[in-house]
């Protein structure tokens, strides 16, 4: 918390009249109740763009009938999941089986009450913001994980299996892009980033060439991190069916469905952090003006995300050895070797 | 590779069975396949047929030749049209019944736009099956144009029953050729696209190079046919071999590879449907006047013996044999079917691959499932 | 090469081969079962004829005895011919597999036993593809009569 | 006026006691739906429900085409929100059979319809689908409609019938959601007498 009583807390304070540690713990309530709602309001927002953009993409229409253009058919569906009946099969291990969605959403959420949407607009600002961000999101792996392993089916089993290789071999080379621009701000913590950013400009234009390597680098690991084409052999369509969530039904595949757009929210939400300054308006027109960064914010990650969406909708997908290959024998050196130049540039100052 | 060796003694893994169930994506409808998997490495592939089963062998020894002709539709839907001609033709030459040039020539211009459809609905699951999602409206929509032409002339969309004993059910109909025309120069803008789309992407190409690879003699030896035995260098195009309707009258050249691995016989049916699209060209322009249906018997009765009549559809070479008694109805009649065929291929082609890979050689030997089980 | 041709140099591998040639475009080589196996042999074998590819195998039933025909063509030479097999035991009808001369005969010969309960001995994994296991009978039979399932109009 | 009944001289009179009675197994009526009490929670759920069938991904033959091409860019049922074809049957809540139910293929349909989670639906797309089709004399091996092994909601005539009639099907079944109560669905399971088409 920036300031130690923000205006919640002054709020509840004054008008309410409760005492300060009272206040304290109100006000973390709301917050959560926000960050809950915004949650949830992202995750539909982002299936209809999903689904709008591949109709852009593939010469159809896409849900336009409910509402003016379809925004009420995520609703619809997401009405109807809370309505279904949870079923699942027999000899499924009860324990894991409940607990693995609650892993994705947990985590999601807790990566999303770091993120800066604007100056006075940050739940949390710990020391160690992106860090802490790689790290909760390495934690969903096991979500998926339990999923694909408490299901009892071959096909999620396998599903199961690919992710676990998958996730954690792309945290390596997301973790060195952080790393490389770590060395150029000097900080881990997000404001501070963001800060260093107001001064010397975006960091993909103050870190010129290592920063776009890195920025390369992180949106293709990012695409892996978040399970999506062409990286999604996890839930491979044409494989393995629905992979690791194939006996999942009603809000527990809901979890899944709106954790994987939420993820892929988070990815791009770091990459605009890192390269394109989180909320400073293109040459800092509207910097001054408080609350306004959320709409840069949310502008530049959505761009992100139509990016990701249209990875999705041109790239066939690749078999399990090639995705290792390419992250154990190319990104990775390639992404050490980032850091040394990073290094270099910033040693002999040729930053902007 | 010492670790390798010891790694294989520690480490105890096991095979397990996989059912790639009767309701599969990759399955292109109801077929059943029994992997055996080491992980992710396929041991051994077992083709489990039968569930879209009909019968059609045993309804065929019931019905006249004119009502089998109503049933040929339902095997292969994507090249219906080719079934029907394959015995509508072998009944005409048992019965000696002679069919005019104009005749022939719409029957050629229906077969290849059925043969265009059909590559383009391949080309759309294709793509879906190695991950590519937007192929699948791009190759749907191209087929839509075609199925206006063969609404419009024919009565139906999918399963036309357009040509009978001794000719076709209707004329053309008057804007036939200039829908035609208007296709063929759509789609030869839009052919280049699909190129673009997937088959220079190098995921796609990573993908199928260099995967499933068959030899020459053993696709002789498996009795394989069509694009996908044309990728292994066998020239086993019955339009050339034994040319039927107007296809001596036509000049083309029969598209041969020589990798027989997945991209040959994806790069195939491409060129494929170039060769459809120049054919119907060189017959659009000239189709000859006359009758479109020629005077025949109300009963028609073959005389005693057995004939053969193969026919090319998209999918290989369709063999009808009939052994008739001089009855109305015939005493066998066997459909000799392309696809039951090439899945004589699929296990020597995917042991030591990954399931991925599996998925993209069943999609590349473009197997209908009624055109196995019958 | 012509009919004759063939007939000769197949007439030369053993005397109890019968020919036929009327009522087909092809000629016909009726083979008796015992000798099967050595024929089809020298068939894919033998340069002259060079039968490689073998385009189909039907099983048929002729009323009293049960049959296969096989389709076989030449891929060098471009010409086919049928060869046909008899057996009057309709109980256990069996025959050599040709499975291991033509590999396209695998499913073909489990088809057959499917459809008309002919056995292939030395077939690897002869089993009913299309029907269920227990389904009792054979359907493509004459004389099979399935009041349940079947509607005969 | 009496309406008339074309009957292209087909004496129906004794048509119908001729098929009726060697019509093989029994037909299960479909249970959900069609009842007048709906309060505002069911209405709420109801629309939800309606406007987000996800259909499961099975196509058997020939029809499967044609709900390909319903899918296609001209037919395009993605306006609607269908577009969401799930693989597994835990996901889908509508099934559209479209193509023939073999008598091997029964069982399996019976398993899939089963594992679906419970507001589950059904079309029967096709001729076949509806009553064994074309293959009805004469095959020994094809279930003379798939109502013999689960209850279907919508059924959907021709074969195979054209994209425009699927969606009308869809429409009619969302018709048909929109009057179901959660109390009547709750209590009875349609599918205790069920028989697979193949016991008598």
């Amino acid at each position: 918390m920036t300031a130690n009583n923000t205006i919640i807390t002054d709020f509840l304070m004054n008008e309410m009249h409760l005492t300060a540690d009272l206040a304290f713990w109100v006000e973390i309530v709301v917050v959560a109740a926000v960050y809950l709602g915004v949650f949830a309001v992202l995750g539909l927002f982002l299936v209809w763009m999903e689904r709008r953009v591949a109709a852009f993409f593939q010469l159809r229409l896409g849900p336009n009938r409910r509402g003016p253009a379809g925004i009420f058919q995520t609703v619809a569906d997401a009405l109807k999941l809370v309505s279904k009946e949870l079923t699942g099969t027999e000899k499924r291990d009860r324990f894991l089986y409940t607990i693995a969605p609650y892993f994705v959403i947990v985590t999601a959420l807790m990566a999303l009450a770091v993120l800066p949407f604007s100056y006075e607009l940050q739940a949390f600002d710990i020391n160690l913001g992106v860090f802490f961000i790689t790290s909760v999101s390495s934690v969903a792996v096991i979500g998926i994980f339990l999923a694909g392993w408490a299901s009892n089916n071959k096909f999620s089993l396998i599903g199961g299996m690919r992710s676990g290789i998958q996730m954690i071999s792309y945290e390596l080379s997301t973790g060195m892009v952080i790393v490389a621009m770590a060395v150029l701000t000097g900080t881990l913590q997000l404001s501070e980033i963001v800060g260093y950013q107001q001064e010397h400009g975006w960091l993909i234009l103050s870190g010129h060439i290592p920063a776009i390597i890195g920025f390369m680098i992180f949106m293709i690991a990012g695409t892996a991190e978040s399970n999506r084409t062409p990286f999604d052999l996890v839930e491979a369509e044409s494989e393995l069916g629905s992979g690791y969530h194939s006996e999942y039904s009603g809000m527990n595949f809901a979890y899944y469905f709106l954790a994987e757009f939420v993820n892929m929210f988070i990815i791009s939400a770091m990459a605009v952090i890192l390269f394109f300054g989180a909320w400073l308006s293109p040459f800092g027109i509207t910097d001054g003006i408080p609350y306004v960064g959320v709409i840069w914010f949310v502008i530049k990650t959505l761009g992100i995300v139509f990016v990701m969406m249209w990875f999705r909708w041109t790239f066939p997908r690749f078999r399990i050895d090639q995705l290792l290959t390419l992250e154990w024998k190319y990104l990775i050196p390639i992404s050490m070797v980032n850091i040394v130049l990073m290094a270099i540039v910033v040693w002999l100052g040729l930053t902007f | 590779m010492g670790n390798q060796q010891f790694l294989a003694d520690k480490i105890r893994t096991e095979e397990y069975l996989l059912n790639m169930g009767p309701q599969h994506p990759a399955t292109h409808g109801v077929m059943r396949m029994v992997l055996k998997l080491d992980g992710e490495e396929i041991r051994d592939v077992e083709p489990v047929m039968g569930y879209i089963h009909r019968s059609i062998e045993k309804m065929c020894e019931h019905v006249s030749y004119k009502q089998a002709i109503h049933l040929t539709d339902r095997l292969d839907y994507l090249s219906s049209h080719m079934n029907n001609e394959a015995v509508a033709l072998l009944v005409e030459k048992a019965a000696g019944i002679e069919v005019n040039d104009r005749i022939k020539v719409i029957r050629t211009i229906m077969a290849e736009l059925t043969r265009l459809a059909s590559h383009q609905l391949w080309w759309a699951v294709m793509g879906m099956d190695t991950g590519a999602l937007t192929t699948f409206f791009y190759g749907f929509r191209d087929r839509e144009l075609i199925n206006d032409i063969f609404e419009e002339t024919c009565g139906s969309r999918l399963t036309m029953n357009y040509s009978l004993i001794g000719g076709v059910r209707y004329d053309l109909h008057e804007n036939f050729v200039k829908r035609v025309k208007d296709f063929i120069a759509h789609f030869k803008k839009k052919l280049p696209e699909y190129d673009n789309l997937l088959s220079n992407n190098v995921i796609f190409r990573k993908r199928t190079e260099g995967i499933g690879i068959l030899t020459k003699e053993q696709v002789i030896d498996f009795g394989m046919n069509g694009p996908t035995a044309r990728a292994s260098g066998f020239a086993c195009d019955i339009r050339k071999k034994l040319p039927y309707s107007a296809y001596d009258k036509v000049d083309f050249q029969e598209i041969l590879a020589t990798e027989g691995d997945a991209f040959a016989r994806y790069k195939v049916r491409i060129l494929e449907m170039w060769e459809s699209m120049s054919i119907i060209e060189q017959l659009i322009d000239n189709i000859p006047e006359g009758e479109h249906r020629v005077k025949t018997k109300a009963v028609i009765k073959l005389p005693e013996g057995e004939f053969l009549q193969r026919v090319e559809t998209a999918r290989g070479d369709l063999g009808v044999y009939v052994i008739s008694d001089g009855k109305k109805n015939p005493y066998r009649l066997k459909f000799r079917s392309p696809s039951f065929a090439n899945m004589h291929g699929l296990n020597t082609m995917s042991v030591g691959t990954k399931i991925a890979d599996l998925v993209v050689n069943f999609s590349t030997i473009d197997v209908v499932v009624p055109d196995i089980d019958r | 090469m012509g009919n004759t041709e063939l007939k000769n140099i197949i007439g030369s591998w053993s005397e109890n081969l019968t020919f036929v040639e009327e009522g087909s475009e092809f000629l016909i080589v009726e083979v008796p079962a015992n000798e099967l196996r050595d024929i089809a042999e020298k068939l894919k074998t033998n340069k002259d004829t060079a039968f490689d590819y073998l385009f189909s195998l039907t099983g048929v039933d002729y009323g009293t005895e049960l049959g296969i025909v096989y389709h076989i063509e030449s891929t060098t030479h471009n010409h086919m011919i049928v060869m046909k097999v008899k057996t009057e035991d309709r109980e256990t009808p069996n025959f050599d597999t040709v499975t291991d001369i033509w590999a396209a005969a695998y499913f073909n010969e489990s088809e057959a036993y499917d459809l008309f309960g002919i056995k292939f001995n030395g077939h690897k994994n002869l089993r009913r593809i299309f029907l269920d296991d227990d389904w009792k009978g054979w359907p493509l039979r004459k004389d099979y009569v399935d009041e349940f399932n079947m509607l005969t109009r | 006026m009496e309406k008339t009944r074309i009957t292209m001289g087909v004496d129906v009179k004794n048509m119908e006691t001729e098929l009726g009675n060697e019509f093989p197994g029994n037909v299960i009526p479909a249970a959900n739906g069609g009842n007048i009490v709906v309060t505002k929670l069911d209405a709420a759920i109801n629309w939800g429900r309606k406007h987000s069938l996800w259909s499961l991904y099975f196509g058997t033959s020939c029809c499967a085409i044609e709900m390909m091409q319903t899918g296609a860019p001209r037919h395009d049922y993605s306006r609607f929100g269908f577009e969401v074809a799930r693989v597994t049957p835990r996901q889908a809540d509508l099934i559209i059979i479209a193509g023939t139910i073999t008598v091997k293929m029964a069982p399996v349909l019976r398993r899939l319809y089963d594992q679906m989670a419970e507001p589950k639906y059904v079309i029967a797309m096709g001729a076949c689908a509806v009553s064994g089709g074309p293959f009805y004399f004469n095959s020994y091996s094809v279930v003379r409609g798939a109502d013999h092994v689960i209850p279907v909601d919508v059924y959907v005539p021709g074969c195979p019938p054209r994209p425009e009639s699927l969606l009308d099907a869809m429409f009619e079944l969302q018709n048909k959601i929109t009057e179901e109560s959660m109390a009547h669905r709750v209590n009875n399971n349609p599918i205790d007498g069920f028989d697979e088409g193949t016991t008598k």
